[in-house]
């Protein structure tokens, strides 16, 4: 038995991140069949590369691929905001409306003569105050979280348009035109600002206390508690989170479309979850990663790309996306 | 709260100056059911305090009073000398009041390292910025759990995977790990098998020779008269009665918990029950 | 059963001392297509003794929250209405409602289907509008003398199965000519980020792509932004239907090649109007067809000072009758 | 102790149905502060009634109440049948599509001459179908619902395209309009057929064995099958509840709106999980009433008529309905 | 399988013609975790087979096997003369095999009734039609409960509300309320009171005197050599030996347990352990 008394901090002594190596820890991952369904998204993903590239062979091209992962960007903010409400069992509903939100109040401040860095931060913050609100009124009025998102999904959206005045505005700005069309290699600007909050939020996830404690929240809210986890933050900084980033996915989708829009976006809303849940988080909290949310959002963009690609029509399109993502989740199935 | 009544009172009414928790009167009821009517009781440091009693007698409704999860209705309770009025499990244990749940509060989806640090985690850090020393606590956890279990389960596997015993073995490791001025155990060996329970008897030994207080629930009256140094008897909401272990015997237990000894509770504390 | 007529207020035709009140429930919500509509009507009322309420639908494809939005209104004392219906059929139960209170009803933008207003037993007062078939048409031989050696065109629609974008993309394909070749149709939602993926993918998808024609001007813009992602601003046209504002403003910045113009704001002022005339107990004329005009770089600068309106004159029976 | 072996089945001994009098229950669950959350919606509805009511006294004429009444029949149904799967710990993202399938193979067998009844039934049948789609690939082919049943929200919208090749049929039938506007006193048809709905899933749900098994199943799924309840086949069973529900309401449509469409009809879909989770049932599964999600239905209904009555602008109607729902759920906050 | 051997050999190899339950060789692993590796065993009609072991040794896991939960990986059950291949816990009960597992698979959301009559729930009809009878199952269940518990909790409330010793009261009823032929009970007692675990071991008494074969779990050795006719010992997921009660005592349980006494397998039956 250990002494009573543990060293809470320990000076770096071992510098290497993350322990085991990363072999070790995909052979380990391999090897228990409950994690299996994380990679569903991965595998999903490469079987489709592989059938659309034969199909058409303009898939692989680079131009296509800098478009895919470019048009995936705003969904991967998204589905990493929603990733951390759904680890704590909750759902974001009004991920979506914010961004709409933050969006047109971008707009706003913009034509105002804010400047650009304030009017992005003025937008950050507008989505960051929805989170938190739906974070209060969840952990604190104790709210269903479904019944408090769908409020703020609704008011959001009806704010956006009263501040829009139902119309949208044409931002014209260099810096936002540069954002969305330039690129490092085949990787576009706004995809490389995704995949770096993606990692950001794997560190802050798996390797800090805040982490821990946001999926103790959600595996056992009742044991978090009782281990003197203060729950109810936990709670109200997740949905924050997500505002905040559907705030940076709100300057995403200004900078790609060129205007602030009061448009509801309800697309980006299922698919967010959508893409966190075929990257293997549950729906019932307390076990999440990143890298599966965001391979499932790619694997929705690239669904979507391919299907154009070959020419399917639109009636048949939702048909075949339908299919593919039941088959998606299917294929982890035969992997046991 | 006079020592010359010792010898013709009983414990309860005892309340001594160095008692480290004092709970007077306390109530709660949950909706209908009246799950504590009014309890005192007091547990001193450096001693095992015992609380025993029938199921649904409630006694882990008690201790859930004591380390915050409820609030309770009325009464007193007192820690380290201050009266206490914990709004949230997170206050009792920065008071020092740690606890074993029966339910083993653990998240099952968690790793066993994982419940084993989970809100004491070891971090570290690149100056101001900290990041988990997974490393170190996975290291310390197995050294942890392999002195209390016998079949040591991996560190690195989830809760939901073991065994009824491990899962207690994990849940009082925790507790123990923490430096505490109290620890409750509700029920700490039910699940357990003899080594395990031997070696927790061990423990709790040794943790009382360190200075803590210890709350010890069990139906095991061997147990109980084995390790205690005081004994409390609840019955239907009620601590009825209050002895030093050594001037008591199993028989006696018996008798209290069951109700065929009466207890020493005057009559007007038994008012509230015609209601 | 129903329509056991409500206290008061609810006198048909009416004398032209009563005060007039107009209930109107058209489409969109996050469409300015809808709002330059929306002030149309607003614009159209304004008189001393009439008021307006104007309520819209949640959605473009809201069929039965528009239903139930005209079934609440018809319980009331409005003594016209105007109506913009998502389909032809969704209204009809409060058609059913309002057919025995003998109320003017004032069809604007899509048209009533001529059946379902008959086993309503609603009597449509008059239909003000442009066919949205029609402005396709428009649309194509625009498209027809911007490629006069024709090639590959896609076609960028609202949300699948949606009437309007249906009308609008059907008439296109009416009025191109065989050298014309439409190579492929997607469905962008209504939405501007998606016609922009959507477009991406259709220029790498399709090499010899000429042009876009796109159901609404703000899918037209994210399809304009598309291409001028891809370098090929000029090259591959791009021709959308509306008329609102930042349309007209695409066309002259050449983003958009041409827009045809549907003009809401004149139909909706066309509507209240006509609700005046009712009132006054005027005699309507049973269709009024709404201006359309084909919006280029040649003429986008008249267009644009004289929006909401047209820049060139149209005929409008109903202020001739009001006059 | 009882005998080893129980009857397993008694004759009708007593037959008053249901035990302990209304009066008893009800002042048993007003004790009981868990089961004040069932209330919410009953509560949140009543003060709306209020407020409208003196806001424009129209509100509770006849006509408008019918009018509120036929308006909530869809939504009720459909509710009716979210209900079951989310007492199960489910959720039928795919019940508004599955009724827009059922639309359109009802309007596709209507045009084809197949006359009224067999349309009907074809319909209904159709979205049975799509149920036991769902149902089978949850429970045996342990995907999750979330995933599944978006799946099918896309393929099922996708279908219907493609039957009604993109366009909407419209159907003129004297009986469909009928049922559409013919009322008994204040109460339309089509809302009789939806409380008659209601009440027959109310007595399924607490006094059948299937209704505990449903029950069972989204409490403790592996208690329930431990206990030899097929699990499988009561999940399989609720999605088709479900589906059949929607095919129920697709001809509740098809009469209201007098056509039958392949455009989705989206809001019902986030409308009948909000009157669920509005009528006080837990999203976590295991404690269900029928009578919540009916008021909860009734409550949103309620709610944009008012709006509209009080000719509240478009763009502030969203918020309105935003505010008013975080409102009806915070209600119950302080009551205990 | 000669009763001249029975002398000599432990009981472990003797599986007799009689036996409802036969066992042999059954392995079962979760991924690097072989919690069984092979387990033989047998238990008769008319008699309580105690199995005992460490926290961890597969004891839960070999009762999930044997009812259904869990399918092995290789070996075969027999059940009443007949090989049997469970492929879910419906199976097992139906041949007739009635379960309370250690982890009390009770519905919390569920009355105690609603619970108690799960899957057997009493019906009335009105012709074809069937409805639930409430009101008749809310009274036998009244009656049942009250038969095992102390403090009775009202049949009325949902479970998630009872003590952990309520809890399994209603456990315990659940599985001998049904009419079967093997009863298992993992750790019945382990949350019981004193008056409470009096009962249910009078319970256990009167269902084996009624001839039903009962498996008991246990980490109380008083009670395994007051309750049972044979024992069997697990160790790391192997049954290494098997006593007529009678023969064993109290000290030889703990010495097999612990591995003191190494048990009766033959050596090559350990190889496994190599891989
Ligand atoms: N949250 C609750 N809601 C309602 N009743 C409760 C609740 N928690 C406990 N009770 C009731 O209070 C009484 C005391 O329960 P408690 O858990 O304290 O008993 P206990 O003495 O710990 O019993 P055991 O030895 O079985 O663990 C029981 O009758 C129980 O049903
Ligand atoms: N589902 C599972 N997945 C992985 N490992 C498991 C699983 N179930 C049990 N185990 C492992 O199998 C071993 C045997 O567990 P089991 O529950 O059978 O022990 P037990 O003998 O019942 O112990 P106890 O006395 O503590 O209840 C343990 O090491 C446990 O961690
Ligand atoms: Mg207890
Ligand atoms: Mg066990």
């Amino acid at each position: 038995m250990q002494q009573p008394s543990l060293p809470t901090d320990r000076a770096g002594a071992e510098l290497a991140l993350g322990g085991p190596s990363l072999g070790t820890r995909v052979s380990e991952a391999l090897r228990d069949p409950g994690r299996w369904a994380d990679w569903a998204a991965l595998i999903g993903l490469v079987v489709l590369v592989i059938v659309f590239q034969s199909l058409n062979s303009t898939f692989l091209s680079s131009t296509n691929i800098q478009a895919m992962l470019v048009a995936s960007a705003i969904l991967i903010v998204l589905s990493v905001g929603q990733t951390f409400v759904i680890a704590t069992a909750g759902i974001d509903l009004s991920i979506a409306s914010t961004m709409t939100l933050a969006a047109v109040v971008f707009g706003f401040a913009f034509v105002h003569g804010w400047g650009l860095v304030a009017a992005i931060l003025l937008a950050i913050c507008a989505g960051a105050f929805v989170g938190i609100l739906n974070g209060t009124l969840i952990s604190r009025g104790k709210i269903t979280d479904f019944i408090v998102t769908l409020g703020t999904l609704s008011a959001a959206s009806g704010l956006a348009l009263v501040i829009a005045n139902g119309k949208p505005v044409t931002i014209i700005s260099e810096p936002l035109l540069r954002l969305s069309t330039g690129t490092v290699g085949i990787f576009g600007y706004s995809f490389l600002i995704a995949l770096a909050i993606a990692v950001v939020a794997h560190v802050v996830l798996f390797h800090t206390r805040f982490g821990t404690y946001v999926l103790a929240t959600g595996g056992n809210s009742e044991a978090a508690n009782a281990s003197g986890i203060n729950t109810k933050r936990i709670k109200t900084a997740v949905y924050a989170i997500s505002g905040l980033l559907a705030g940076v996915g709100a300057i995403l989708l200004v900078a790609r479309v060129g205007a602030a829009e009061p448009a509801a976006n309800t697309s980006f809303l299922l698919n967010s979850v959508a893409a966190v849940v075929l990257g293997g988080v549950s729906l019932f909290g307390g076990r999440a990663t990143i890298a599966g949310p965001v391979i499932g959002a790619l694997l929705l963009t690239a669904l979507v790309n391919g299907l154009t690609l070959l020419g399917v029509s639109q009636f048949y399109q939702p048909l075949a996306v339908g299919i593919v993502v039941v088959l998606a989740a299917f294929l982890t199935r035969f992997q046991k | 709260m006079s020592n010359a009544t010792a010898e013709t009172a009983p414990l309860m009414f005892q309340a001594p100056s160095d008692a480290l928790l004092r709970v007077e009167d306390v109530a709660l009821s949950f909706g209908q059911v009246r799950a504590l009517k009014t309890v005192t009781m007091h547990a001193r440091r450096g001693e095992v305090t015992a609380i025993v009693g029938d199921n649904g007698a409630g006694k882990s409704t008690l201790v859930r009073c004591i380390s915050g999860v409820h609030r309770p209705d009325s009464g007193v309770i007192e820690f380290d000398g201050a009266p206490v009025n914990f709004r949230s499990p997170e206050d009792a244990r920065e008071e020092g009041i740690e606890t074993v749940h029966q339910n083993l509060a653990l998240v099952e989806d968690l790793t066993v390292w994982q419940n084993l640090f989970l809100n004491r985690e070891l971090m570290r850090g690149f100056g101001p910025v900290k990041f988990l020393d997974r490393r170190a606590m996975k290291r310390e956890a197995a050294t942890m759990v392999s002195s209390l279990a016998v079949n040591v389960p991996p560190v690195a596997s989830r809760v939901r995977r073991l065994s009824g015993g491990q899962r207690q073995a994990v849940s009082i490791c925790r507790a123990a790990g923490f430096t505490s001025k109290l620890i409750i155990m509700d029920e700490p060996t039910a699940a357990l098998g003899v080594q395990e329970t031997a070696r927790v008897e061990e423990l709790i030994q040794r943790l009382r020779d360190e200075g803590h207080a210890i709350i010890l629930i069990s139906h095991n009256f061997d147990q109980v008269l084995r390790l205690s140094d005081a004994v409390w008897v609840m019955r239907a909401g009620r601590c009825v009665a209050g002895r030093r272990t050594a001037e008591i015997d199993g028989d006696e237990i018996v008798g209290l918990v069951t109700g065929a000894r009466p207890g020493d509770l005057p009559a007007e504390k038994l008012q509230g029950d015609l209601t | 059963a129903c329509g056991s007529t409500s206290s008061t207020g609810s006198s048909g035709g009416g004398s032209a001392t009563d005060s007039l009140k107009i209930g109107a429930v058209i489409k969109g919500l996050d469409n300015p297509f809808f709002q330059a509509m929306e002030s149309g009507i607003q614009e159209g009322s304004k008189t001393e003794n009439a008021s307006v309420s104007v309520q819209a639908a949640a959605s473009i494809s809201d069929t039965t929250g528009q239903a139930d939005k005209l079934s609440s209104m018809a319980g009331q004392d409005y003594n016209c209405f105007i109506i913009n219906p998502i389909t032809g059929t969704n209204l009809v139960q409060g058609l059913a409602q309002l057919s025995t209170k003998k109320v003017p009803l004032i069809n604007i933008d899509s048209p009533i289907d001529a059946a379902a207003a008959k086993a309503a037993g609603a009597n449509i007062a008059t239909y003000i509008g442009t066919d949205n078939t029609a402005a396709g048409e428009m649309g194509g031989a625009e498209m027809a003398k911007l490629l006069p050696s024709g090639g590959d065109v896609a076609l960028i629609g609202g949300t699948s199965g949606d009437v309007t974008s249906a009308a609008r993309l059907d008439g296109f394909k009416k009025g191109i000519p065989a050298n014309i070749n439409v190579v492929q149709t997607v469905a962008a939602d209504w939405d501007r980020q998606t016609a922009l993926t959507k477009a991406t993918d259709l220029i790498t998808a399709q090499p010899n792509l000429k042009a876009f024609f796109v159901a609404n001007d703000d899918m037209g813009l994210g399809v304009a932004k598309a291409i001028a992602n891809a370098n090929k601003k000029g090259q591959i046209k791009v021709i959308s239907v509306d008329g609102i504002k930042d349309g007209l403003e695409g066309v002259k910045s050449g983003d958009i090649s041409a827009v045809v113009a549907q003009y809401p704001f004149v139909i909706g002022q066309m509507g209240a109007e006509a609700c005046k005339a009712a009132h006054e107990g005027k005699t309507l004329p049973t269709k009024v067809t709404a201006p359309v005009q084909v919006v280029t770089s040649a003429n986008v600068d008249k267009a644009l000072s004289s929006a909401p309106k047209p820049a060139e004159s149209y005929a409008d029976p109903i202020a001739d009758l009001l006059k």
